[in-house]
């Protein structure tokens, strides 16, 4: 299969802090790939990237034969001109054109149009390839009310593929959080991608909520849709994904099938810690007081930063 | 135009209009137009009436702004009024005249006085001296105190944008050198950017044609600033608080172009008397016009013997030499006063009050 | 040259003090203000009627001047919190815009009950500061100009440091951001809007009483001008930022002396607004506004 | 239909499988379904509307009427601005002016008749909304507002500043419509029935004009654009993932309300024969947005409500004189104190047809097991675990 | 000895009956948890504890305090602490100057210097961070934050709110560890956790809320084993 989604060599700074710094991966077609690394990592300022809504330092992202990423012509760059220029919209890619080319996402923290029904929600993400004109709308031509309930049919379609059962007439605001995930994911699904990026999409969910969730991704891809979704639960990951890419420091450390990342002692010390089973959680002993604060800060020492490698001897373990 | 005739119906009181502004920032001119015209309605009545009919007045606000005053005028016409006396802001009262016009309603108009209101149309007549005449009498007396160079500085409205024109333009003529024109936001407390250039242009003479709130500013931020030249203003500054707001010693050379009033007429202590115990307190600015305003307007009925829209015309058109506070008044062609009856006003310091100082006959 | 740019300064520091005020409330309930300059206009009718209930008239005293204006300044705070109590506060929760509203009707509310009271000609303010200038590097500079303007560089640089260097400072803008998160820390949201609402308003009212005494006249409308110039002050310091604010309102005096003496004063509104849109085209948070970055 | 779908859809890769499930369809009668109401009440407002001037055809009431249709063309206009696109306009009155200005220069200083300013009027609307919007793309509420803002002053200041647009005077004697040899002017006799000048008759005109300016922008709202611009509204960025322009969307909100305000404006001009810069200043793009909010952002009748609001208070309070604008003032404070979403928010549900949400069905299988199992929950409590109390079933969702 | 008490609690929102006489305890220096489906009320009736929602009818009480009418401000000042859902982190402060109202009802500054300092030890990655705006950190970065301001207040009781949401499994253990340690220092701790099967680990006793009331309870090895538990909260 061919590459659908190519990273190459995305750097991305905030002031001092390099979010990504150097990330290439690539995404094949009706693949689901699994973004993970510890917290801070740079996941989720990749996917901004690569959907356009952040302007990386540098790098290149082609997505579908199409390059996301526009360089500055130099003489802007050298009058320091490049980044106003950007945010006019000159020398860059807007999200909404990478919509339309075919790549939807859905946002860490839910970022639903709350003062919309949920139809309306669903049917606002197929602005772009709906057939709608201004002369049409005002005066209710038959080609209008085609394209009305075609949309309408679509939406309700996709709510009904992603298992939302309630009233569609329902603001978001109203619906409880699972219910606004799925609301979110048909949303996606009704740009009509290729390419769909999903950010945590099972945070906040329990376990039956998350096997549903697996089971719909797993018919997303069906469709033919290649899914990217980054995600910290790894009971999830493991049985869902097919391939996983890890990030630590804004780059890949590694890059493999859910058995070879399980057992990649990179990633087990950057992220996963040593199996679970093996070191549960000593509560007895940390409730009757004999793990001192040190301990724990030792352990908050090794925490999101992945840096056992700062030489610190994890006092728990 | 023409045409209708009122909604009179031959009985009962007859009406008159007033549209004057109570709200907004000009509204503190409404209340002394309105005491002003009922003064003389009450007078009138107490001579029994007009036409053997009593009079009554009407006001409606206009707010100084011209969909308000529309409306208000159509409500007036709805209320079968025979005449317009109102009539404050140039801009508000120029949409209202050719609703009256068509309602076959005769206007007298106290104070607005732009030359925009001089249109030709037959029930239009005014009694404030128009732009034109009060910038002649100020070109004369910038002539009579020998000033060769003159500045204008007007605060961006209708009718005081109006005077400041044709004063440059008379002036120019006259052979005047215009040191500078400049505009001020109204409503402002900052004029120093005026006061800077007056200090070092120093012309030897200034016309300030807007209000008397910034007027009083401009004076004294001027004298501050260094300027030393004389300061002439336009009508619409003569009031006390012109003075009060310069402060004490401020308003040495300070004259006004303006029509005469009571206070500067013998015998008017009378008057005077008579307003403040209907109002409550003394006449202001455009009293005296609403007052001879709505004397003018019943004359001209009396004169013509019927409320008839032509008849009246006629009779405002026949009126000679009729006695109002401004002089006697006869209209021109257009419609407007023939002299303007603009003399010179100043300040005297120990009542703030503007009185007689030249006018300007000889 | 060098008046132009003290001129400016003069205005500008009025321009800047009630700035301040209408950035702070704008800083912690994002609410637009607009009856604030009408406090402005308040604190100016309050003075007037104190001075004129005591027969005082064409005073030059500053020491009394100082007086009235903390009273003043009392006053108008008090007022400004019972605004907030009465009107601002029951929509808390509601939409922006609603409050907004509120705000337009507490003006109309403020300013013509103000008319009906004192009526609706200006009034001659009864203390007046002496105005004897003096030259000095190509500016003439009057005492009075000194005296105000030291006031108000005294009044805002305290005020600056409180909001933005202190444990309530921090409260404040903990509020701004997220008021219920700020509950969570222990802040009395009432209690902190409320003293925010009495330090703008009292800003405001000396302002107004300094405005009264510089320049001489007062108005029942005096305040919708100088709260419009207020409002596009603090937004070109970066609505929110108090510094700004201040630095705004400078700005905008300068802005508003050099356009009139380039392009005559008709056209001075229309240059400073020019300006201030090509300069938020180009820096859309204003001079010293936070950028807000916002994550996906 | 397969074929419909490539009809009304662009070529999309992926297409919806098909619902699962029928759905009923919605209810369309007047009183049970809430579009069908408010057509109804449409349909009896343009009824009341055509009636009016057999009430009342005093030159009074035509008059006010006639501006209050204005100020509804002008909120409708506004609405799609702030109601629906979200972006806080403080000068919106300057669209108007620019309409009002444009068609009375083009018939009185050219000499145009006033149906050939009409095109004008629109073109020089829609550049003024790109002109307004272009460099307002980046920025976020309340930096919008003094742009907006500033943009209002500076038409009006030109327009007072201007030799044709006839300075703080302004422009007269703008005609009404005309074509050939007739006028509005001369009145209008159906039947019997004398329609006397241009007051009852312009007032027919603007109500016909106001009609479809309110038919339209409530149309334009339910379509493809208007779901982009409530987007933008509720949010931005996530709007920009759903592949909207966001741009596009701003700027077209912009032009869509330039050019119904500029519609009012021409309206205006020939309502009153004379405009001039007094009443284009900010105090008018508040109170229009006053109304909108009001009323109700981005609900149609509520936008109506509160532009007849805002119009026709202060001349009821005519009355009060100098006092109505306090009371205007008091007024409006009580009203948002207590409708804060407006007098008819777009949220609102006709109170008949209001039905509580239904509590999330209980977590299925643990939820049974444990009603059984569990000996220290109280069996009241038991009941609303298992479905909904006997109060909210009453309420609860119809079909 | 019980130091909270929620008796026959009803929360509504407008029409919504959130919360249906929901009842439970929590006992001095306990770490409980409280395990529900999405809209169970779970984070209702933590803002209920803290003054951000109100009861329609029934008592809140703690120590003596009544919680159903006291203002948040008061009930923080008597130390009862909760870490929201969603973090809510002040966006455009830095990350010491949300940690320092963290200390905002703490009156000694001091104290609260001394308490900064000991969770940059605990977090160092916070300490790197101390500059940077809080709303540009990573959604773990922001946890941090969450969770070191509540400690910067000094808390007797601990209200936690899905604090494991977006972590890293090697941080949810720590984090883990970190409510069990604050709890062995005499910090009574109530959490609601979607991560059930580590939440149960630490806490003593659990209680499992569905639409609003309370199904099932007991010690937390209990639940933990409870089949209906382990099918719809923990996965066989
Ligand atoms: N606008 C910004 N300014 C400064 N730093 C930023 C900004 N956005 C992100 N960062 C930093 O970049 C790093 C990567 O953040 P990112 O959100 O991509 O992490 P992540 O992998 O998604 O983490 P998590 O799993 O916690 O969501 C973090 O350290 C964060 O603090
Ligand atoms: N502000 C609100 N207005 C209306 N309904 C609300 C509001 N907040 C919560 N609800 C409703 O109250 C119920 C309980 O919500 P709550 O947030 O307490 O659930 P939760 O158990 O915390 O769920 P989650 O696991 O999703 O966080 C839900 O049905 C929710 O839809
Ligand atoms: C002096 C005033 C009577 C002038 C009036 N405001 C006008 O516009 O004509
Ligand atoms: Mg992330
Ligand atoms: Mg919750």
């Amino acid at each position: 299969m061919s590459a659908l989604l190519e990273v190459r060599d995305l750097r991305l700074q905030f002031g001092g802090v390099k979010a990504v710094d150097g990330l290439s991966f690539e995404v094949r077609e009706g693949e689901i790939l699994a973004v993970i690394g510890p917290n801070g990592a740079g996941k989720t300022s990749a996917f901004n990237c690569i959907s356009a809504f952040y302007l990386p330092t540098s790098g290149s992202v082609v997505f579908d034969g199409k390059r996301i990423v526009r360089e500055v012509p130099g003489f802007w760059r050298a009058l320091r001109l490049g980044h106003l220029l950007q945010s006019f919209g000159f020398y860059r890619v807007l999200p909404s054109r990478v919509t339309k080319w075919g790549m939807a996402r859905t946002f860490q923290n839910l970022r639903l149009f709350r003062e919309l029904s949920v139809l309306d929600n669903v049917k606002s993400a197929m602005h772009s390839i709906l057939r709608e004109g201004f002369w049409s709308t005002l005066l209710h031509t038959p080609g209008y009310r085609r394209a009305e309930e075609a949309c309408a049919r679509e939406a309700r379609g996709w709510l009904d593929f992603v298992g939302f059962e309630d009233d569609e007439d329902l603001y978001v605001g109203q619906l409880p959080y699972g219910e606004q995930r799925r609301v979110e994911i048909a949303r996606a699904l009704a740009t009509s991608p290729k390419l769909l990026l999903l950010d945590e999409p099972a945070a906040g969910l329990n376990h039956n909520e998350k096997q549903a969730l697996m089971e719909l991704i797993r018919r997303i891809r069906d469709l033919g849709v290649a899914v990217v979704l980054i995600e910290h639960d790894m009971g999830l990951i493991m049985e869902l994904a097919e391939r996983i890419v890890v990030l630590n420091y804004g780059r890949e450390i590694a890059d493999g099938t859910p058995a070879q990342i399980k057992a990649d002692p990179l990633v087990i010390e950057a992220y996963l810690g040593v199996d679970e089973d093996e070191e549960a959680i000593d509560a007895t002993r940390l409730r009757t007081g004999t793990v001192s604060a040190d301990a724990i800060a030792d352990a908050f020492g090794a925490s999101a930063v992945g840096a056992a490698s700062d030489g610190k001897d994890g006092g728990s373990r | 135009g023409g045409g209708g005739g009122g909604g009179d119906d031959g009985d009962g009181p007859i009406s008159f209009g007033m549209l004057a502004p109570f709200s907004g920032s000009e509204s503190a001119f409404g209340a002394y137009m309105q005491n002003g015209a009922q003064l003389a309605v009450d007078e009138l009545n107490a001579d029994g009436g007009v036409l053997g009919r009593e009079l009554e007045l009407v006001v409606e606000d206009d707010a100084c702004d011209a969909t308000t005053a529309v409306a208000g005028a159509n409500k007036l016409v709805t209320e079968g009024i025979t005449a317009s006396v109102g009539g404050y802001c140039s801009g508000a009262t120029l949409p209202t005249l050719p609703i009256f016009d068509e309602a076959g309603i005769p206007m007298v108009i106290p104070a607005a006085n732009s030359n925009e209101l001089v249109q030709g149309l037959p029930g239009v007549f005014l009694i404030n001296g128009t732009g034109t005449q009060q910038a002649a009498a100020a070109v004369q007396y910038a002539e009579e105190i020998g000033a060769t160079t003159v500045a204008a500085i007007d605060d961006a409205t209708s009718y005081s944008a109006d005077l400041a024109a044709s004063f440059v333009e008379q002036a120019g003529d006259a052979g005047l050198e215009i040191a500078f024109e400049e505009t001020v936001t109204p409503g402002e407390n900052d004029y120093s950017a005026v006061a800077t250039e007056l200090a070092s242009v120093q012309p030897d003479l200034v016309y300030w044609t807007g209000y008397y709130q910034e007027g009083g500013l401009i004076v004294r931020q001027a004298t501050d600033a260094g300027y030393t030249g004389a300061f002439l203003v336009g009508d619409g500054s003569v009031d006390a608080k012109f003075a009060e707001i310069a402060g004490p010693g401020y308003t040495d050379n300070v004259v006004a172009t303006f029509t005469q009033t009571p206070d500067m007429i013998e015998g008017a202590d009378q008057w005077i008397a008579d307003y403040s115990e209907l109002a409550g307190e003394a006449p202001g600015p455009y009293s005296t016009q609403a007052y001879d305003a709505v004397r003018v307007m019943a004359q001209a009925i009396e004169d013509a013997g019927s409320t008839d829209f032509d008849a009246v015309v006629a009779g405002l058109e026949g009126l000679e030499g009729f006695d109002t506070f401004a002089g006697p008044l006869t209209f021109t062609d257009d419609h407007t006063l023939s002299g303007g009856g603009f003399v010179i006003v100043s300040i005297d310091p120990a009542t703030n009050a503007f009185v007689l100082k030249d006018d300007l006959q000889g | 040259m060098m008046q132009l740019i003290w001129n400016g300064l003069i205005v500008g520091s009025f321009y800047a003090l009630v700035a301040l005020g209408y950035s702070m409330v704008y800083g912690i309930i994002k609410l637009l203000n607009f009856a604030h300059g009408d406090i402005y206009m308040l604190g100016a009718f309050v003075g007037f009627f104190t001075l004129s209930a005591f027969g005082i008239s064409n005073e030059t005293s500053i020491p009394l001047l100082v007086v009235i204006m903390l009273l003043s300044m009392v006053t108008t705070g008090l007022i400004g919190v019972g605004i907030e109590r009465i009107a601002y506060r029951p929509l808390r929760k509601s939409p922006r815009l609603a409050v907004l509203i509120t705000a337009i009707g507490v003006s109309f509310t403020l300013e013509y009950g103000v008319r009906q009271i004192f009526g609706p000609n200006p009034e001659a303010f009864p203390i007046r500061l002496e105005s004897s200038g003096f030259d000095f590097a190509g500016m003439r500079i009057t005492a009075s100009q000194l005296v105000l303007v030291i006031i108000a560089a005294v009044l805002m640089l305290v005020l600056a440091h409180i909001v933005e260097r202190t444990r309530e400072g921090r409260a404040m803008r903990a509020i701004a951001l997220d008021p219920q998160g700020a509950q969570l820390m222990g802040v009395n949201v009432n209690r902190v809007i409320a003293t925010v609402f009495f330090i703008g308003s009292a800003l405001a009212g000396a302002a107004g009483v300094m405005a009264g005494a510089y320049y001489g006249s007062i108005d029942f409308l005096m305040g919708f001008i100088i709260g419009l110039k207020a409002f596009t002050a603090a937004v070109i310091g970066g609505i929110g930022n108090l510094y700004g604010a201040m630095l705004g309102g400078l700005l905008l005096g300068l802005l508003e002396s050099f356009g009139a003496a380039w392009f005559g004063g008709e056209w001075r509104d229309v240059f400073s607004f020019a300006f201030l849109i090509l300069f938020l085209t180009f820096k859309p948070t204003g001079l010293l506004g936070a950028r807000v970055v916002e994550r996906m | 239909m397969a074929r419909d779908l490539d009809l009304a859809l662009k070529h999309a890769p992926l297409r919806a499988p098909a619902p699962l499930f029928d759905r009923p369809r919605p209810a369309t009668g007047v009183f049970t379904s809430q579009s069908g109401f408010l057509r109804a009440l449409g349909t009896l407002a343009v009824l009341l509307l055509a009636a009016l001037p057999f009430l009342d055809a005093s030159r009074y009431t035509m008059s006010i009427a006639t501006s209050a249709l204005i100020y509804v063309m002008l909120c409708m206009g506004l609405n799609v601005v702030v109601g629906y696109a979200g972006l806080l306009d403080l000068g919106y009155i300057a669209f108007f002016a620019v309409g009002a200005y444009v068609s009375g220069i083009f018939t009185t200083v050219l000499g145009f008749p006033m149906w050939l300013a009409l095109p004008a009027t629109i073109a020089a609307c829609i550049v003024a909304g790109i002109l307004i919007g272009a460099p307002t793309l980046r920025l976020r509420s309340d930096y919008l507002a003094i742009v907006t803002l500033g943009f209002g002053e500076i038409i009006r200041i030109t327009a007072n500043n201007l030799e044709i647009t006839g300075g703080p005077s302004g422009i007269h004697g703008i005609p009404s419509w005309d074509f050939g040899g007739w006028s509005f002017d001369d009145g209008f006799t159906v039947g019997g029935l004398a329609f006397p000048g241009y007051v009852v008759f312009y007032y027919f005109v603007a109500a016909v004009v106001v009609v479809v300016g309110v038919i339209g922008a409530g149309r334009l709202a339910k379509g493809k654009m208007g779901r982009a611009w409530k987007a933008v509204r509720d949010d931005e960025d996530a709007a920009e993932a759903m592949g909207i322009n966001t741009y596009v969307a701003k700027i077209s909100a912009y032009i869509i309300g330039a050019v119904w305000a500029g519609m009012a404006g021409q309206l205006m001009a020939t309502h009153l024969s004379a405009i001039s810069p007094n009443s284009f200043q900010f105090l008018y793009s508040a109170l229009i947005l006053m109304a909108v909010v009001l009323g109700g952002m981005g609900s149609t009748p509520g936008v109506i409500i509160g532009a007849l609001f805002v119009s026709l208070a202060p001349e009821l309070l005519r009355d009060f004189a100098e006092w109505r604008y306090l009371i205007f003032g008091i007024l409006l404070v009580v009203v948002m104190l207590f409708r804060p979403s407006g007098l008819w928010p777009a949220t609102a549900v006709l109170p008949w047809l209001k039905r509580t949400r239904p509590q999330p069905p209980p977590f299925t299988s643990a939820v049974g097991a444990i009603d059984q199992g569990v000996p220290d929950v109280e069996p009241s409590v038991m009941e609303s675990v298992d479905g909904l109390p006997a109060a909210d079933a009453e309420e609860g969702r119809q079909a | 000895m019980t130091a909270l008490e929620v008796q026959d609690v009803d929360v509504y929102y407008g029409r919504v009956h959130a919360l249906r006489r929901l009842s439970f305890s929590v006992g001095d220096g306990e770490i409980v948890c409280l395990l529900g489906n999405n809209g169970a009320g779970k984070s209702t009736t933590m803002n209920l504890l803290s003054g951000l929602v109100r009861p329609k009818d029934g008592a809140v009480r703690w120590n003596g305090m009544d919680l159903a009418t006291a203002k948040p401000w008061d009930i923080v000042s008597a130390g009862l602490i909760h870490v929201p859902e969603g973090r809510r982190i002040f966006s455009t402060m830095t990350v010491h100057e949300n940690l320092l109202l963290g200390g905002y009802a703490v009156r000694d500054r001091r104290v609260v210097d001394q308490r900064i300092a000991q969770v940059y030890e605990l977090m160092p990655r916070l300490a790197e961070r101390r500059k940077q705006q809080g709303g540009t950190l990573s959604g773990g970065e922001q946890q941090m934050v969450a969770i070191g301001r509540a400690i910067v207040g000094g808390p007797k009781l601990l209200l936690l709110d899905e604090p494991s949401m977006g972590l890293a499994p090697l941080v949810v253990k720590q984090v883990m560890e970190v409510i069990a340690a604050v709890n062995a220092q005499g910090t009574t701790v109530l959490l609601v956790e979607q991560n059930a099967r580590a939440a149960l680990k630490i806490a003593h006793r659990a209680y499992v809320v569905e639409t609003g009331t309370v199904t099932l309870s007991g010690s937390a090895a209990e639940l933990a084993r409870d089949a209906r538990v382990v099918e719809a909260y923990l996965g066989a």
